[in-house]
């Protein structure tokens, strides 16, 4: 299971820094990041990271709301019979 | 010995992996989902608008909607081939 | 190989809802879905999987010409030596 | 003991997965091309036209013959690096 | 490590073809490939191994020019000691 | 007996792998990314042009700096969740 952490968080590394590098680099002439490229990396990653911790708030609390409800359907299940 | 009711370890340990696994795909898939609909990809700063935070709370519960019809359909129907 | 095809069919679930969501939904003023969008969902659903299913027929017999042909070229080098 | 032509049991198992595995990535694979080539995305309903399904098996075909281009390929050149 | 290869190799053979066939085949009026299509396919198949190879070489000397700052950096802090 | 400095090798076994496993989503990922950047997808023939090369060279080593720099951000706030 914490193999599966490691794991899942290269991939999201990953998926991270194609996405900036997507968004953010699109000029070839010279083979070192300018500022601008930089700076926007940088708010890519900051905004992304910032997203997905919102995003897995509100993961967490649907999820909890869907057991609840699950677990009263069940007790109503029981009761019922 | 195992009894309907009391699995044995390891069919319980792998179906608690495959829900992990699940779960962790689904919160991948509604973050990328949600920051392909929800961010502003100029990247000025890395601050979230808030517009951009509503529109994230917005479409987490959006996408778990969806996750529920389509499981529902699929369900009905006796799983997917 | 049973995990497998779980794991599997979560993946194809998986997809099937981004895909299903990335077509259908796009409106953020409110928290739940609206009527016009859970239709799409369901028809984008229904869509997708009829479509896979079509494909998987065409697969199996795609690939039951290719091994009939390749046993025919297996049995023509045994004629041959 | 294992000598050519009866290979040891556990390597047997092994390719068997991968051969498995392979041909699931390549259904997928094919399942989502097609999709995108041939589906209309505007999900009035949840039928498939005459029309799509005529182009859903041309394509499952086309695609079929273009993993055979690129495998003769690569297998010319000895596998890809 | 051996198997993860040949998964990675079969991993890179069907991005290969999703990409080509995406890229090349757009018309479903028949079954099989006309001449354009196949040139086309034979073309980018080609391009895109040239272009793998290409990006290896570089991968290699970045991470190995990375290796020797890391272990320049680390014979510093010895000397640091 | 692991101690400090001498992991067990089942242990390092398992982080050889994960190193592996995420260099070559790495370079997957570099692959794709100078691929959409730099390749004319009219694919005449099945030669790299001179500007693609050089494309190629600038566009790794871009990819590379990217690597570098979320990693940093994300080594100083402690990894990511």
């Amino acid at each position: 299971i914490e193999q599966m952490q490691v794991r899942d968080s290269l991939r999201m590394y990953n998926s991270l820094v194609e996405r900036c590098f997507r968004d953010c680099v699109s000029e070839f002439r010279s083979k070192d990041l300018n500022a601008g490229e930089e700076k926007c990396v940088q708010s890519c990653a900051t905004k992304f990271m910032k997203h997905s911790a919102r995003v897995g708030i509100r993961f967490g609390e649907l999820s909890s709301e869907a057991e609840s409800q699950m677990q009263a359907m069940m007790q109503q299940q029981q009761a019922g019979k | 010995m195992a009894q309907a009711g009391q699995p044995d370890p390891a069919a319980a340990i792998e179906m608690a992996k495959q829900e992990m696994d699940y779960r962790v795909n689904l919160f991948n898939a509604m973050v990328s989902s949600c920051y392909e609909k929800c961010i502003d990809k100029r990247y000025k700063d890395g601050e979230l608008s808030v517009g951009e935070n509503s529109c994230i709370d917005r479409c987490s519960s959006k996408y778990w909607q969806v996750t529920g019809i389509v499981g529902q359909m699929l369900g009905a129907q006796g799983g997917m081939q």
